[in-house]
C-alpha cells in the first residue's frame, strides 16, 4: 500500500487531535483527545517501521512503549483532574487558575 | 501474507455477518412487538416506588484506584506474551528469563506497596 | 490502488470520523465510546499494515482499560447524563486555524518525500509475536526494565493522589468545596 | 487454466461460507444448550423438574419457547434512557463471543480460523464486551443500573489481570499463541503444571461473566439486575444469550487452553467430541456452582481478585521457567546463565 496514504491519516488524526486540546473545556475530554494524538503517532511509527524493516523492529517497539506510557500518564491525568474536582468543584480547565501568573489581589474564580 | 490476510478476513466476515444477525432480529423484533408507550412505563424503575433526583448515582472513587491499578497491571501483561513465545526459541534463555523476572519483580512490588498501604481492602 | 489501500482508506476514514465526534459531541461519555470506534478503527489499520501485535495491545489495552477509566472519571466528576453546554472553550475558531495550521505542516513535510514510496507489504510475519519478542528482549531490554519502574512511579503516585482524601476529613482541602454538593469524591458517607 | 483458477476460488468461497455458518449455528446452538443444561441441572439440585411442558420431552424447547416469546414482546424505552446507546449495547455485549468462538478449535483443523495471535484476540474481544453491560448500566438513565455498571466495570478491571497472566503463562509453555498450537503442545503432565492456572484462569472468567457467586453486578436481588434494569424483550434475551455464550466460550477456552482442547483417545476420529465433552463438563461445573456458593460482596471480590488471584497468577507465571520442546533449558541459575547472553 502507500506509504502516503498512511501519513495522511495520521497527520488528520493528530490534527484533530491538537483541535480537541485546544478547543475543549473539560479536562476528561481534552485528556481523550491527547490519546488521539498519541494514535497519530503510532500509525506513523508502525508504518515506518513496515517501510524500514530494521532488525530492531523500532516503530513498532516504540508503539508498544507509546500505548503503555499512554496508559500511565492518561490514568495519573485522570487521578489528578479528580483532585481538582474535589477541590474546586469543576473541571473547566479555563476556571481553574490557582497557579496563573497574575495579580494576587483579583478574583479568586477557581472555586 | 495470505494466509494472515485471509484469516482476519474471515474474522471481518464474520463480525459483519453477526451485526447482519443483531440487525435481523432487531428487525423482526420491530415488525412482530406491539408498541404502546405511556408515561407511567416509561418512567426510571425504581422497584415501583416513584423515582427520585435524577438518574444518577454517587461512586466511590475505591473503583477508580482499582481500575487504575487494573490499567498498570495490563500494560505489564501484555509485555508476557511476546516474550512467551520467544523464550524457548534459541539464543533466548536464562537472561530473557531473569530480565522478566525483574519486570515482574518491580511490578509485584508495586502490588506489594498497595497491598500495604491498605488500598487492597476496600473501605 | 490496490484493495488493501481501499480498505486502510476506509477504515482511516472510520477514525477520522470517530475522531470528529470524539472533540465534537456535547456529551462526556459518547466522547468516551466514540473514542473506542476510533481505536478500534486504528487497531484496524494496524491489522491491514500487519502490525498484529500493536492492534490487539491496542484494543486490550485502549478499549479494555483506558475507556474503562475514563468512564469511571466522566461518573465520578458528576457528568450530566444529557449534552452540556460548557463542554468546549469560545476560541473555536482560533482552535480550528492552529490546527489546520499543525495538519498542513505535518502533511506537507511528511507527506512530500513519501508521495511515492511504496509499503512493501509481502512478510506477513512483520508483526507478529515472535518478531516482536525477538526485537524486545535482544535489543531494547533496558527500555523494557525502566518501562516497569515508570510503571511502578505511576501506580505510587495514584495511590498517594487518591489516597489524599480518604484521610481525615477536616482537612481544609475539604472545606472548600464549595459548589454546595460536597465532595464528590470518595463522598460515600455522605 | 482459467476454469481450474475459478474452481479454486469456488472451493475458497465455499469452505468460508461452511465455516462462517459452523461458527454461528454453534454460537446460536451451544449456549441454548448450557441453558438447557443449567435449567434442568439446576432444579434436579434443588429437588424439582425444571421445564417439563414445551416440546414434550422433559421440556426441552422451553428456551425455544422463551425466544419466541422475547422477539414479541415490547420494546420500552425509558424516557431518561439515552436512545442509541441503550439500544445498542446488548449487540456490543453479545458480538465479542461470537468472533471469539471463529478462533476456538474443535479439531487440529476443525475450526474457524487460525490466527497467530490467537490468545491476544481472545483476551481483547473479551474485555470489548464488558463495555457493554458499562454502556447499558450508564445509558439506563437509572441509578440501579448506573451502579450495576460501575460495579461490572470494577469488577472486569480486577479479574482480567488474572486472566491474562495465566493466559500468558499457558503462551509460555507453548511457545505460541495460536491456539491450535498451544492444544498442540499441550501434554498430559501440564494439567500438574499449569493447574493453578486452570483454577484462576475458570474462576477470573466466572467473575468476567457475572456469574454466580460473581454476580453482584447484577445481583437482582440488590440492585435489581444492575445494568439490566431497564431492559425488556429481545434486548434484555440478547444479554442473557451473551451470558451463556460467554459460558460456552470461557469453558471451551479453558478447555482448550489448559484440558488439551481435542486430546484424548483416538483424537484422530473423536477430537470433536473430546472438546465438546470437556466444554460441557465445565459448564456444568458453572452450573454446579450457582447453585452451591452465595454471592461474593463488594470487597471479598476486589480482595480475592488481587490478593488470591494475581498472586497466584503471578506464581503461576514464575513457576513457567521450564518450558517444553528445544531451545535453552537451563534452571534458573543454572550453569548455562551466559547461552542467552
Amino acid at each position: 500500500m502507500h506509504l502516503a496514504l498512511a501519513i495522511a491519516l495520521s497527520a488528520a488524526l493528530f490534527t484533530v487531535g491538537v483541535y480537541g486540546v485546544l478547543v475543549r473545556r473539560n479536562a476528561i475530554l481534552v485528556l481523550m483527545s491527547i490519546e488521539l494524538m498519541l494514535g497519530a503517532v503510532n500509525l506513523n511509527l508502525v508504518a515506518f517501521d513496515l517501510l524500514h524493516h530494521d532488525r530492531l523492529r523500532s516503530g513498532q517497539v516504540l508503539a508498544l512503549f507509546v500505548i503503555a506510557i499512554a496508559a500511565a500518564e492518561l490514568g495519573l491525568g485522570l487521578a489528578i483532574v479528580l483532585l481538582v474536582y474535589r477541590n474546586h468543584g469543576t473541571i473547566a480547565i479555563d476556571a481553574v487558575r490557582d497557579h496563573a501568573d497574575r495579580d494576587p489581589a483579583t478574583v479568586d474564580r477557581a472555586s | 501474507m495470505d494466509h494472515y490476510f485471509s484469516g482476519y478476513a474471515l474474522v471481518g466476515l464474520l463480525i459483519v455477518l453477526g451485526i447482519g444477525f443483531v440487525a435481523t432480529s432487531f428487525g423482526a423484533n420491530a415488525l412482530l412487538r406491539p408498541s404502546r408507550p405511556s408515561p407511567g412505563k416509561q418512567s426510571t424503575y425504581e422497584c415501583g416506588v416513584e423515582p427520585t433526583d435524577g438518574g444518577w448515582a454517587q461512586s466511590y472513587i475505591r473503583y477508580y484506584v482499582f481500575a487504575y491499578l487494573y490499567v498498570v497491571f495490563a500494560v505489564d501483561a501484555v509485555f508476557v506474551f511476546p516474550w512467551a513465545t520467544i523464550l524457548a526459541t534459541v539464543g533466548f534463555g536464562t537472561a530473557t528469563l531473569l530480565e522478566m523476572f525483574v519486570f515482574l519483580g518491580v511490578l509485584a512490588t508495586g502490588i506489594c506497596y498497595t497491598w500495604r498501604k491498605g488500598v487492597l481492602s476496600w473501605v | 490502488m490496490t484493495g488493501l489501500d481501499v480498505a486502510v482508506l476506509g477504515f482511516g476514514l472510520l477514525m477520522l470520523a470517530a475522531a470528529v465526534a470524539v472533540v465534537t459531541t456535547k456529551q462526556l461519555v459518547h466522547a468516551a465510546l466514540w473514542l473506542v470506534v476510533s481505536f478500534a478503527a486504528l487497531a484496524a489499520c494496524y491489522l491491514l499494515l500487519t502490525a498484529e501485535i500493536v492492534a490487539w495491545v491496542q484494543v486490550l489495552i485502549y478499549v479494555g482499560a483506558i475507556v474503562v477509566l475514563l468512564l469511571f472519571g466522566i461518573m465520578l466528576t458528576r457528568s450530566p447524563t444529557g449534552p452540556s453546554s460548557d463542554v468546549d472553550t469560545r476560541n473555536r475558531w482560533p482552535a480550528r486555524t492552529v490546527a489546520l495550521a499543525v495538519g498542513a505542516l505535518l502533511a506537507s513535510t511528511a507527506i512530500g518525500p513519501f508521495w511515492s514510496t511504496y509499503l512493501p507489504l509481502s512478510a506477513s510475519s512483520a508483526g507478529s509475536a515472535k518478531v516482536l519478542g525477538t526485537a524486545l528482549f535482544r535489543f531494547w531490554v533496558l527500555p523494557f526494565e525502566l518501562l516497569s519502574l515508570l510503571l511502578l512511579a505511576a501506580l505510587v503516585a495514584a495511590v498517594v493522589l487518591t489516597r489524599a482524601k480518604t484521610g481525615r476529613s477536616d482537612r481544609p482541602v475539604l472545606a472548600r468545596s464549595s459548589s454546595g454538593r460536597g465532595p464528590a469524591i470518595g463522598a460515600g458517607r455522605r | 487454466m482459467g476454469r481450474l483458477h475459478l474452481r479454486y476460488d469456488m472451493m475458497a468461497v465455499l469452505t468460508i461460507g461452511i465455516r462462517l455458518a459452523a461458527v454461528l449455528t454453534g454460537f446460536l446452538v451451544l449456549p441454548l444448550l448450557v441453558g438447557q443444561l443449567e435449567h434442568k441441572a439446576m432444579a434436579h439440585m434443588q429437588a424439582r423438574l425444571g421445564p417439563m411442558e414445551a416440546g414434550r420431552f422433559h421440556g426441552w424447547a422451553q428456551l425455544v419457547a422463551d425466544g419466541v416469546k422475547f422477539v414479541q414482546k415490547e420494546h420500552v424505552l425509558p424516557d431518561r434512557a439515552d436512545r442509541a446507546m441503550f439500544s445498542l449495547a446488548p449487540a456490543l455485549a453479545l458480538l465479542p463471543y461470537l468472533v471469539i468462538l471463529v478462533v476456538i478449535p474443535l479439531g487440529p483443523s476443525l475450526l474457524g480460523v487460525d490466527l497467530d495471535a490467537g490468545l491476544l484476540f481472545v483476551l481483547a474481544a473479551m474485555g470489548v464486551s464488558v463495555l457493554g453491560a458499562v454502556m447499558a448500566g450508564w445509558a439506563s438513565g437509572n441509578k440501579y443500573a448506573q451502579l450495576g455498571g460501575m460495579r461490572s466495570a470494577a469488577q472486569l478491571m480486577a479479574y482480567e489481570l488474572p486472566l491474562v497472566l495465566v493466559a500468558g503463562s499457558v503462551a509460555m509453555a507453548a511457545g505460541t499463541l495460536s491456539l491450535p498450537g498451544i492444544v498442540a503442545a499441550w501434554s498430559l503432565w501440564w494439567l500438574g503444571w499449569q493447574g493453578i492456572g486452570a483454577v484462576v484462569f475458570f474462576t477470573a472468567g466466572l467473575a468476567e461473566l457475572h456469574r454466580p457467586p460473581f454476580d453482584m453486578p447484577v445481583a437482582d436481588s440488590e440492585i435489581i439486575m444492575g445494568p439490566y434494569t431497564e431492559y425488556t424483550g429481545l434486548r434484555f434475551a440478547f444479554f442473557l444469550l451473551a451470558e451463556y455464550a460467554g459460558i460456552v466460550v470461557l469453558c471451551a477456552l479453558t478447555a482448550t487452553l489448559f484440558l488439551g482442547g481435542w486430546r484424548g483417545p483416538y483424537e484422530q476420529q473423536l477430537g470433536w467430541l473430546w472438546m465438546l465433552l470437556k466444554t460441557f463438563a465445565l459448564s456444568f461445573v458453572v452450573i454446579w456452582m450457582r447453585a452451591t456458593y452465595p454471592r461474593l460482596r463488594a470487597d471479598q471480590l476486589q480482595q480475592l481478585a488481587w490478593k488470591v488471584l494475581v498472586p497466584l497468577a503471578l506464581i503461576q507465571t514464575g513457576r513457567d521457567r521450564r518450558g517444553e520442546g528445544g531451545g535453552v533449558r537451563c534452571g534458573y541459575l543454572g550453569p548455562a546463565w551466559c547461552t542467552g547472553c
